[in-house]
C-alpha cells in the first residue's frame, strides 16, 4: 500500500515491538504462542476501535472523555434491547445511533457554545454512565444470543471475529484520513482553523463528524465488549477511557492537534495490550505491575520523540 | 507439568488495596497455596468496577497455562464465558467471595463465600433490634455498579422492613473515606435527626467516623459489612456498634484445598457447589 | 483612536467575563437556597467551605500546570501517596510531627521534579508523563502501605487541621492562606505574567528572556507540592491515611473545578477566583445532590447535566456581554 | 476609460470581535466613511499608516468581516458577502497580511484546501502534486509540492499562500504586503506575475510600505489614514513627498540619517562559527556604535545566524564572542541581562505573545530588570507602555488591547518596543522593519542612529536593499549559509553590488 511507508520515524515504533516481542517471548514460555498472541489482539481490539474515533478527536486538538460512560450506555442499550428479542443488526444499529448521537451532541456543544471538549465530553460520559446504571438498576444483563456472542468471542479461520472488526475500524480510518476531503479538512482543522473556515469549509461539519465518528466507535467498542464478556456490565467502559487516549499518543498522535495515524494508534494499542499481558504472564504483582506500566508507558513515548526530533534535526537543508 | 515444581495457581480479585476484607481472602490463599507447595500468581483488576480488566487477566492466566485458578468475581456474568475457556483448558477454578449466575455449577468446582445478601439481612435486622424497631438511618453504599455492595444494601433494606425503621438518606460512598466522609456531612446537614447508619464496607468507617464526630452525633448506631481488625478496634471503643464478619481464611484454605484435589486428579463430583464461609455479626458483646 | 478610561461598568464586564464561575457559583447557590431544603443554613455553608478547602490547594496546582499548557493526571495518586507517607511517619515510624510533614511536602517537590523533568527535558507530553507517573507513584503508594489504610491518627497531629480559630477550622484558614500567596504568585508577580507568556506562547517567552524551563519544572513542583499540603489536611480531615486517598477521580474533579474556572488546557489562561469558585461550583452541586438525596445511579449525571448547563448559560452570556 | 468593477461607498466599521460583529456600546471606529474603487485590469495600491484600516477594509471585500454602515458594489449591483467563500465564488481572492496556511499539511493540500481533486470519492493526490508543481513552476518557483509548509522558510510560505490564492480563477485579487518577508528575487518574479495577471484583464488591490514598488506596478494609489479616505492619485501623478503628506499629514524629512560614529571597540565577534555541519565557517565582528548590514538571499541562513548567537538554535562549532567573552550557548535570559538582544523576524511565532496585551508584551523582556523583587507594579508599568506606544507612534486603544487585535505593523512597534526597553548594547535585528509604514520606519531608523551614536553595536538582518544601503556602516553578505563577501567602502553599497555577492 502507498499510504503505509515505512519511514524512518515509523521504523523505531516497529523496532521497539519487535525487541519487545523477541524479550517477552524469550523470557515468559507461552507468551508467542499463536493462541496468546490472539489473545492479546482481541484483548487490545476494543482500545483499538476507540482509539479510532479518538485519533480524529485529538488531532483536531480536542479530547473525547465520553469514552467511561458511552461505552457502558450503548452496550446496555443494545443488550436490554436484545434481551427484549429485537434482531441482533437492530439492537446493535440502536446501540450505535445512541453512541452517535452522544457523540454529535458533543460535536454541537464544541461547535455552537464553544465549550470546551473537556468539559462536555466529560459530561456526556458521566450522564451516559449514570443512565446505563438507571437502565438496569446498576445490574449487569448477560445471556446474549449465540451469534452475537460469537461475534465478540468466536473465530474465523482460527481469528477472533472481533480482530476482523478492528481492523475493518482502522482501515477504514485509515482511508478517510488519508484519502479523502474530510481526512484531510480534520488534519486541516487541527493545524489551522482559521484557515479551513477561511476556505469555507464548515467545521461544523467537521466537528459533528468527529465527535459523532468517535461516539460511534465507542458504541461499537462498547457493544463488542459485550460480545467478548457475553454481559453488559454498567461500568464496563471504565479502563478504556485513559487507555484508548493513551494508545493514540503512544502511536504517536499529538495531543496539540494535526498529527496523528490511525495505524500508530493501534500499535499503541497493542503495546499497552501486550504489556498488560506480559505482566501478567510474568506472574508480577499488582503493586508492580503499575510501576511497570508508568515506566513503559513514559520510556515508549520518550523514544518515539527523541527519533522524530533526530529526524527532525537531520532534514536542515544546507 | 514439572512435579518438582509443584502446580501452579492464581488468584483474581478486584482489589487488594486498602479492602483489609479483599486483602484478608488473598494473603489466605496465599499461604494455603504457598503451604500447599504451589506457585502462586496474584493478578488484580485495580479498579473496583473494571470488569473487562479482569476478564482479559483471567485469560492471560488461561494462556499461560496455570493449573488451577482462584477467582472473585467482580460480575457474576461477565466472567461466564472466559470461565467456559477455563473449562475448554481443562484448568479448575474454585470461586470465593462472589458467585456467578445460576445455571453454570459446571464451569466451576465449588462457591466459597459468604451471603452478601444475608450479611446485610442479618445488619438489618441487628439495627432494628438496637433501635427498637423505629428511627432514621442513613446508609453509605459502595461504588455504584458492584454488586457486592448492591447485595448488601439490598439485604440491609430487607432486614429492616417491616418495621419503623425510615431510610432517609442513601448515597454512595465509592469505597472510600474522603467520599463517603462527604456524603455523610451532606446527609447529616438535611437530616439532623439520625439514630443509625449502614454501610456496605468497613473500609469507609473512617471517613464516617469522623463526619459523625464532627457533627457532635456520637451515639449513632453504625452498621457494617466486613469485620477487619480495625473495625473490631472501633467496636470496643463503642464508635462502631457491629460488623458482619465474614472469614477469608476459610475462603482461602478451602479454595486452595479443593484445587489441589482436583490438580491431583480427585473425583469431585462430591463436593458441593456452594460452602458457606459463615458470617457472625461482632458486637462489644461478642467480641 | 485613544487610550479610553476604563469604566466602572466596564471593570465588572470584564471581571464577569473573566470569571465566569463565580456567576456560575452565585446562580447555582441562588437557584440551591429557594429549592433545597436545608441548603440555606450557616451550617451548611461551613460544612461546603470545609469541603471545599482542601480541593481549592489542589486545584490551584493544576491550575498552574495547565497554564502552561500541561496536565497532571497524577495528582490523584500523588495525594495518596503523601497520604500514606504522613500517616506511616507519624503513626508508623512515630516521627516527630514537624518531620513527616516535612518529608511528606519533600516527597510532593520530588514528584513533581520527576514530571517537570520528564515534561521539559525529555520532552513527553505531559498527559503521557503524568499518566505513566501517576501508575508509578500508586504503585509506589501501594507497596509502601502493604494495601492497608492507617487510622485513629494521634491527636496532636490531626490539630494541625481541625482546631477552631475565629469560627473557622485551621484547614480552612490554610486554605485561605494559599490562595492569596497564589493569587499574588498568579496576578501581582512576575511568574504569574511568564507563566501565561510561557503557556500561549513558549518560544516567544523564552526568546524574551524567560527561563521557561525553571519555569516549567517548577509549576510542576508548585503543583505536586501543594497537593502534597492538600494530602496532609485531607488525612487529617478523614482520620485516615491510605493510597487510594485521592485516586483518578479526584485528578478529575480538581481538573472540572479548574476548567469550569475558566483555565484553558491549552495553556496561558487560568486564575485563582476562577477555580476557587469552579471546586466551590462542583462542592454545592454535591452537597445539592446529598442534601435531595438524589437516586445514586443517577448522581454522576445529575452533576453532569448542572455542570453543562451552567457553562452553556456563561458562554451564551459572554457573547451577550 | 477602465470599467469600475467594485465600488465601496461609506463604509465604516467599529471595533469588533470575534465574529466580526462590532463590540457592545463601542464607539471606536476602525473606518470611518471610507470610499474605495477598484477598475478593470488595474493595480490599485492601497497605503496608508500602520493601523490605517488598510487589512480592515480588505477583510471587508474579503468576507472576512461585514461593514457596519455603507454598501459594496460589485458590477454596479449592490452585494454583501457572508463569508470569504462567498467572496471567493465572486472571483476576489486574498492573500492576507498575516501567513494563512497548514503547517501541518504539504504544499499541494495547502493550495488545494477546500477544492481537492477527487477520482469517484477519493482525492487524487497524483494530479494535486502535479498540478501544484506546474502551478510553481509555471509561476517561476521552486518548491516540491511535496514538502511540509512547516518545512519551508517564511519567504517559500508566502509564495504558497501567493501560489494558492492565484490558483483560483479570480477577477480581483487582494495582496496586503505581499512582499514584506520576500527577498529581490521573489519580488521580481512576482511583479512579473502581476502584469502578466493585468494583462489578462485581472484587478489587483495591492498593499505595501515598500513605495519604491509603487511606481513599479501600481497604476492608482489610494491613501487612508486613521481610517478615514483621503484621496486617489494617478499613478503619472505619483509623487513621493505627497504621498508621505496625505499618509502621515505632513512632510517627512531624510529617511536615513547618519550621527553615530564608529568606535573601535568590538563588541561581538563569531570566530569559525558553522551554522550547519556542512557550511562554512562564519566570521564576523560589529564593533560599538556601528551598524553593520547582513544581507542576502531567502535561505541564506542569516536568520540561523542570529539566533545561533542568541542562544535559541544549536550550532556547529566555533566562538562567539561578546565584548571578549564567550557566550554560545548561553540562555536568553542570560544574554538579555547582558544587553544582548535578537528581534526576530517571525514576529507571530517567537517575537510575540499574540494573546497577551500590549503592555505585557512590551515589558516581557524587561520583567527582571523592572521589577527585581517580582512584584508587578502595574502603574509604572502602563506608564512605560504608554511611552513606548507614544515613541513609537503605535496605534492601540489602550494598553491593555490584546496584540492579535492590532494591525500587522503595529505588532511588529510592539516587538521593537519591547527590545528597546530592555536597554541593549548589542542589537540583532532580523528584518526589523517588516510590515511597517514609512513614517514608523524612518523612526526606527532614528531610533537606531541614535543607539548607535550611544555606543550601541548593531546587526541588522534586512532582505530590503535599500534599508541596508542606507543605514549600514558595514555590510556583509550570506550565501549558503556562509559570509560570501564584507563590503567596507561606502562607495560599494549599490544594489547590483550586494546582489552580485549572493547570488
Ligand atoms: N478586532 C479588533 N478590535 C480592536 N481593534 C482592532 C480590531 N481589528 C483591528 N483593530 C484596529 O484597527 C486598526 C486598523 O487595523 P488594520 O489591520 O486594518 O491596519 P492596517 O492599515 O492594515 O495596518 P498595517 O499596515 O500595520 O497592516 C488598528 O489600529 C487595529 O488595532
Ligand atoms: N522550520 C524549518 N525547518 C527546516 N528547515 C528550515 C526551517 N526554516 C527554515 N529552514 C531552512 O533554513 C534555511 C534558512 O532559512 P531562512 O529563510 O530563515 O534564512 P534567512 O537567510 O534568514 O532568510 P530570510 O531572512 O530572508 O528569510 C532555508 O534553506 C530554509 O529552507
Ligand atoms: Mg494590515
Ligand atoms: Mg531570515
Amino acid at each position: 500500500m502507498k499510504g503505509l511507508k515505512i519511514s524512518k520515524k515509523n521504523l523505531l515504533i516497529i523496532a521497539i515491538v519487535v525487541a519487545l516481542f523477541i524479550i517477552l517471548g524469550s523470557l515468559i514460555p507461552g507468551f508467542l504462542s499463536i493462541k496468546n498472541l490472539l489473545n492479546i489482539v482481541r484483548q487490545s481490539s476494543i482500545i483499538a476501535i476507540v482509539a479510532c474515533g479518538m485519533t480524529m478527536v485529538i488531532i483536531i486538538k480536542g479530547i473525547d472523555l465520553s469514552v467511561t460512560g458511552v461505552l457502558s450506555f450503548c452496550a446496555m442499550v443494545n443488550g436490554l434491547l436484545l434481551l427484549k428479542g429485537w434482531p441482533i443488526p437492530l439492537a446493535m444499529l440502536a446501540g450505535l445511533a445512541v453512541g452517535t448521537l452522544m457523540g454529535l451532541f458533543n460535536g454541537l456543544m464544541v461547535e455552537k457554545l464553544g465549550i470546551p471538549a473537556f468539559i462536555t465530553t466529560l459530561v456526556v460520559g458521566n450522564v451516559g454512565g449514570g443512565l446505563a446504571l438507571l437502565l438496569n438498576a446498576g445490574k449487569s444483563i448477560g445471556g446474549f444470543p449465540a451469534p452475537y456472542v460469537f461475534m465478540g468471542n468466536g473465530t474465523i479461520l482460527g481469528v477472533p471475529v472481533s480482530n476482523y472488526i478492528m481492523i475493518l475500524f482502522v482501515v477504514v480510518t485509515s482511508i478517510l484520513m488519508s484519502k479523502t476531503r474530510l481526512g484531510v479538512y480534520i488534519y486541516a482543522m487541527g493545524g489551522n482553523e482559521t484557515v479551513v473556515k477561511q476556505q469555507g469549509i464548515s467545521t461544523a461539519t467537521i466537528n459533528f463528524f468527529v465527535y459523532g465518528f468517535s461516539g460511534f466507535c465507542i458504541a461499537m467498542a462498547g457493544i463488542l465488549l459485550s460480545g467478548q464478556l457475553d454481559t453488559v456490565h454498567p461500568t464496563q467502559g471504565e479502563p478504556y477511557q485513559l487507555d484508548a487516549i493513551a494508545a493514540c499518543v503512544i502511536g504517536g498522535v499529538s495531543m496539540l492537534g494535526g498529527e496523528g495515524k490511525v495505524y500508530f494508534a493501534l500499535i499503541g494499542a497493542l503495546i499497552i495490550g501486550v504489556q498488560r499481558n506480559a505482566l501478567n504472564l510474568l506472574g508480577i504483582h499488582p503493586f508492580y505491575q503499575n510501576i511497570f506500566v508508568g515506566i513503559i508507558i513514559i520510556v515508549i513515548v520518550a523514544l518515539n520523540i527523541h527519533q522524530k526530533r533526530r529526524t527532525i534535526e537531520h532534514s536542515k537543508i544546507f | 507439568k514439572a512435579e518438582s515444581k509443584g502446580p501452579e495457581i492464581a488468584f483474581s480479585l478486584k482489589t487488594i488495596t486498602n479492602d483489609a476484607f479483599q486483602k484478608a481472602i488473598a494473603d489466605s490463599v496465599e499461604a494455603a497455596a504457598k503451604a500447599a507447595g504451589a506457585k502462586f500468581t496474584l493478578v488484580t483488576a485495580g479498579q473496583q468496577t473494571a470488569v473487562s480488566t479482569q476478564v482479559s487477566q483471567v485469560e492471560d492466566l488461561i494462556a499461560k497455562g496455570v493449573d488451577g485458578i482462584v477467582l472473585s468475581p467482580m460480575d457474576s456474568k461477565a466472567v461466564i464465558p472466559v470461565l467456559k475457556k477455563a473449562k475448554e483448558a481443562g484448568i479448575p477454578v474454585v470461586l470465593v467471595d462472589q458467585t456467578i449466575e445460576d445455571g453454570n455449577e459446571d464451569l466451576y468446582l465449588s462457591y466459597i463465600g459468604t451471603d452478601n445478601f444475608n450479611a446485610g439481612f442479618v445488619a438489618g435486622e441487628t439495627l432494628a433490634e438496637v433501635l427498637g424497631g423505629k428511627g432514621n438511618v442513613l446508609i453509605v453504599r459502595g461504588a455504584n455498579g458492584s454488586s457486592a455492595g448492591d447485595q448488601r444494601v439490598d439485604g440491609f433494606k430487607a432486614g429492616i422492613a417491616g418495621t419503623a425503621i425510615k431510610v432517609v438518606g442513601e448515597q454512595p460512598g465509592n469505597w472510600a473515606n474522603d467520599v463517603a466522609m462527604q456524603v455523610t456531612e451532606n446527609m447529616l446537614q438535611a437530616n439532623s435527626n439520625i439514630q443509625g447508619l449502614f454501610t456496605a464496607s468497613d473500609v469507609m468507617l473512617n471517613g464516617i467516623l469522623t463526619a459523625l464526630d464532627n457533627a457532635g452525633k456520637t451515639s449513632v448506631k453504625i452498621l457494617s459489612v466486613d469485620g477487619s481488625d480495625d473495625v473490631k478496634e472501633m467496636i470496643k471503643d463503642g464508635e462502631v456498634y457491629g460488623s458482619m464478619a465474614q472469614f477469608p481464611d476459610v475462603m482461602g484454605t478451602k479454595a486452595i484445598e479443593l484445587l489441589m484435589r482436583a490438580i491431583n486428579g480427585d473425583n469431585m463430583s462430591d463436593v458441593p457447589k456452594y460452602i458457606d464461609s459463615g458470617t457472625t455479626c461482632i458486637t462489644a458483646t461478642s467480641l | 483612536m485613544s487610550t479610553t478610561q476604563l469604566l466602572f461598568s466596564e471593570k465588572v464586564r470584564r471581571f464577569v467575563k473573566r470569571n465566569g464561575s463565580v456567576v456560575i457559583f452565585l446562580i447555582l447557590a441562588i437557584i440551591a437556597s429557594i429549592f433545597v431544603k436545608n441548603f440555606f443554613a450557616l451550617n451548611n455553608f461551613l460544612t461546603i467551605i470545609k469541603q471545599a478547602a482542601i480541593p481549592i490547594i489542589a486545584c490551584l496546582g493544576i491550575t498552574l500546570v495547565l497554564m502552561t499548557g500541561g496536565i497532571d493526571l497524577s495528582l490523584g495518586y500523588t495525594l495518596g501517596l503523601c497520604s500514606i507517607t504522613v500517616g506511616l511517619l507519624v503513626k508508623g515510624v512515630g516521627l516527630p510531627i514537624w518531620l513527616s510533614i516535612f518529608i511528606t511536602l519533600l516527597v510532593g517537590l520530588l514528584v513533581g521534579f520527576i514530571n517537570g523533568i520528564l515534561v521539559q527535558v525529555v520532552k513527553v507530553p505531559a498527559f503521557i508523563v503524568t499518566l505513566g507517573t501517576g501508575y508509578i507513584i500508586f504503585g509506589i503508594a501501594q507497596i509502601v502501605s502493604s494495601g492497608s489504610d492507617i487510622n485513629r491518627l494521634p491527636a496532636n497531629f490531626r490539630a494541625i487541621g481541625v482546631t477552631n480559630i475565629f469560627g473557622l477550622n485551621t484547614t480552612v484558614l490554610i486554605s485561605l492562606i494559599i490562595c492569596v500567596v497564589m493569587y499574588y504568585l498568579l496576578h501581582h508577580s512576575t511568574f504569574g505574567r511568564s507563566l501565561s507568556a510561557f503557556g500561549f506562547n513558549a518560544k516567544a517567552a523564552r526568546m524574551s528572556g524567560i527561563k521557561t524551563e525553571r519555569l516549567n519544572i517548577s509549576v510542576y513542583m508548585i503543583c505536586s507540592f501543594l497537593v502534597a499540603i492538600a494530602a496532609i489536611l485531607l488525612t487529617i480531615r478523614v482520620n485516615c491515611a491510605q493510597p487510594t486517598m485521592g485516586g483518578g477521580v479526584y485528578t478529575f474533579e480538581v481538573i472540572t473545578g479548574a476548567i469550569i474556572g475558566g483555565a484553558s488546557l491549552f495553556g496561558g489562561i487560568g486564575t485563582v477566583i476562577g477555580s476557587v469558585f469552579g471546586v466551590l461550583t462542583i462542592k454545592v452541586l454535591e452537597n445539592c445532590i446529598n442534601l435531595l438525596n438524589v437516586s445514586y445511579y443517577t448522581y454522576q449525571a445529575f452533576q453532569g447535566i448542572v455542570i453543562l448547563l451552567a457553562i452553556i448559560f456563561e458562554n451564551v452570556k459572554n457573547r451577550r456581554l | 476609460m477602465k470599467k469600475t468593477i467594485l465600488e465601496m461607498n461609506a463604509i465604516t466599521k467599529f471595533i469588533f470581535d470575534e465574529h466580526g460583529q462590532p463590540l457592545r456600546g463601542t464607539t471606536v471606529k476602525i473606518l470611518e466613511d471610507v470610499h474605495f474603487d477598484v477598475k478593470e485590469a488595474e493595480v490599485h495600491v492601497l497605503v496608508g499608516e500602520n493601523g490605517a484600516g488598510k487589512s480592515t477594509l480588505m477583510k471587508i471585500i474579503g468576507g472576512i468581516i461585514p461593514a457596519d454602515e455603507g454598501e459594496m458594489l460589485l458590477d454596479g449591483e449592490v452585494i454583501t458577502f457572508a463569508g470569504p467563500r462567498e467572496s471567493l465564488a465572486h472571483g476576489i481572492g486574498f492573500i492576507h497580511q498575516e501567513l494563512n496556511l497548514c503547517l501541518n499539511l504539504d504544499v499541494a493540500q495547502n493550495i488545494f484546501l477546500g477544492r481537492e481533486r477527487q477520482k469517484k470519492l477519493f482525492i487524487d493526490k497524483a494530479s494535486m502534486y502535479t498540478e501544484a508543481r506546474e502551478m510553481l513552476l509555471r509561476l517561476g518557483f521552486d518548491i516540491d509540492p511535496k514538502t511540509m509548509v512547516r518545512d519551508l522558510s517564511t519567504a517559500q510560505q508566502q509564495i504558497v499562500e501567493i501560489v494558492k490564492v492565484l490558483s483560483y480563477d479570480c477577477r480581483i485579487i487582494i495582496m496586503d504586503e505581499p512582499t514584506a518577508s520576500l527577498t529581490k528575487s521573489e519580488i521580481d518574479k512576482l511583479f512579473a506575475i502581476i502584469h502578466d495577471l493585468r494583462r489578462n484583464g485581472i484587478s489587483i488591490i495591492y498593499i505595501s510600505h515598500r513605495f519604491e514598488e509603487l511606481k513599479e506596478i501600481g497604476d492608482r494609489i489610494t491613501v487612508l489614514r486613521d481610517g478615514r479616505y483621503i484621496g486617489t492619485v494617478d499613478i503619472e501623478d505619483f509623487d513621493y513627498d505627497k504621498i508621505i503628506s496625505m499618509m502621515v499629514g505632513r512632510k517627512l524629512g531624510a529617511m536615513f540619517q547618519s550621527s553615530h560614529q564608529v568606535q573601535d571597540e568590538v563588541v561581538l565577534e563569531v570566530k569559525g562559527l558553522r551554522i550547519s555541519r556542512n557550511t562554512e565557517p562564519i566570521n564576523l565582528y560589529v564593533r560599538s556604535g556601528e551598524v553593520v548590514g547582513l544581507s542576502g538571499l531567502v535561505g541564506a541562513g542569516r536568520t540561523e545566524l542570529g539566533k545561533s548567537i542568541f542562544g535559541s538554535r544549536t550550532y556547529y562549532g566555533g566562538e562567539i564572542l561578546y565584548m571578549g567573552e564567550e557566550i554560545g550557548g548561553l540562555h536568553p535570559s542570560n544574554l538579555i541581562e547582558k544587553g544582548v538582544i535578537y528581534l526576530s523576524e517571525d514576529r507571530k511565532l517567537e517575537g510575540l505573545v499574540l494573546d497577551m496585551s500590549l503592555k505585557d508584551n512590551i515589558t516581557m523582556a524587561s520583567l527582571k530588570r523592572m521589577y527585581p523583587k517580582t512584584k508587578i507594579d502595574f502603574k509604572r508599568e502602563e506608564v512605560v507602555a504608554q511611552e513606548s506606544i507614544d515613541k513609537l507612534n503605535i496605534v492601540a486603544n489602550s494598553v491593555e488591547q490584546i496584540c492579535n487585535t492590532l494591525s500587522g505593523g503595529n505588532q511588529q512597534k510592539v516587538v521593537v518596543a519591547k527590545w528597546l526597553l530592555t536597554n541593549p548594547k548589542l542589537l540583532i535585528l532580523d528584518e526589523p522593519t517588516r510590515g511597517i509604514d514609512v513614517n514608523a520606519k524612518s523612526e526606527i531608523y532614528k531610533i537606531i542612529d541614535q543607539l548607535a551614536s550611544q555606543g550601541v553595536a548593531i546587526l541588522m538582518i534586512s532582505s530590503e536593499l535599500p534599508e541596508i544601503i542606507g543605514m549600514s556602516d558595514r555590510i556583509y553578505v550570506m550565501k549558503r549559509g556562509a559570509i560570501a563577501a564584507e563590503l567596507t567602502d561606502k562607495r560599494e553599497f549599490i544594489q547590483e553590488k550586494i546582489l552580485s555577492h549572493t547570488l
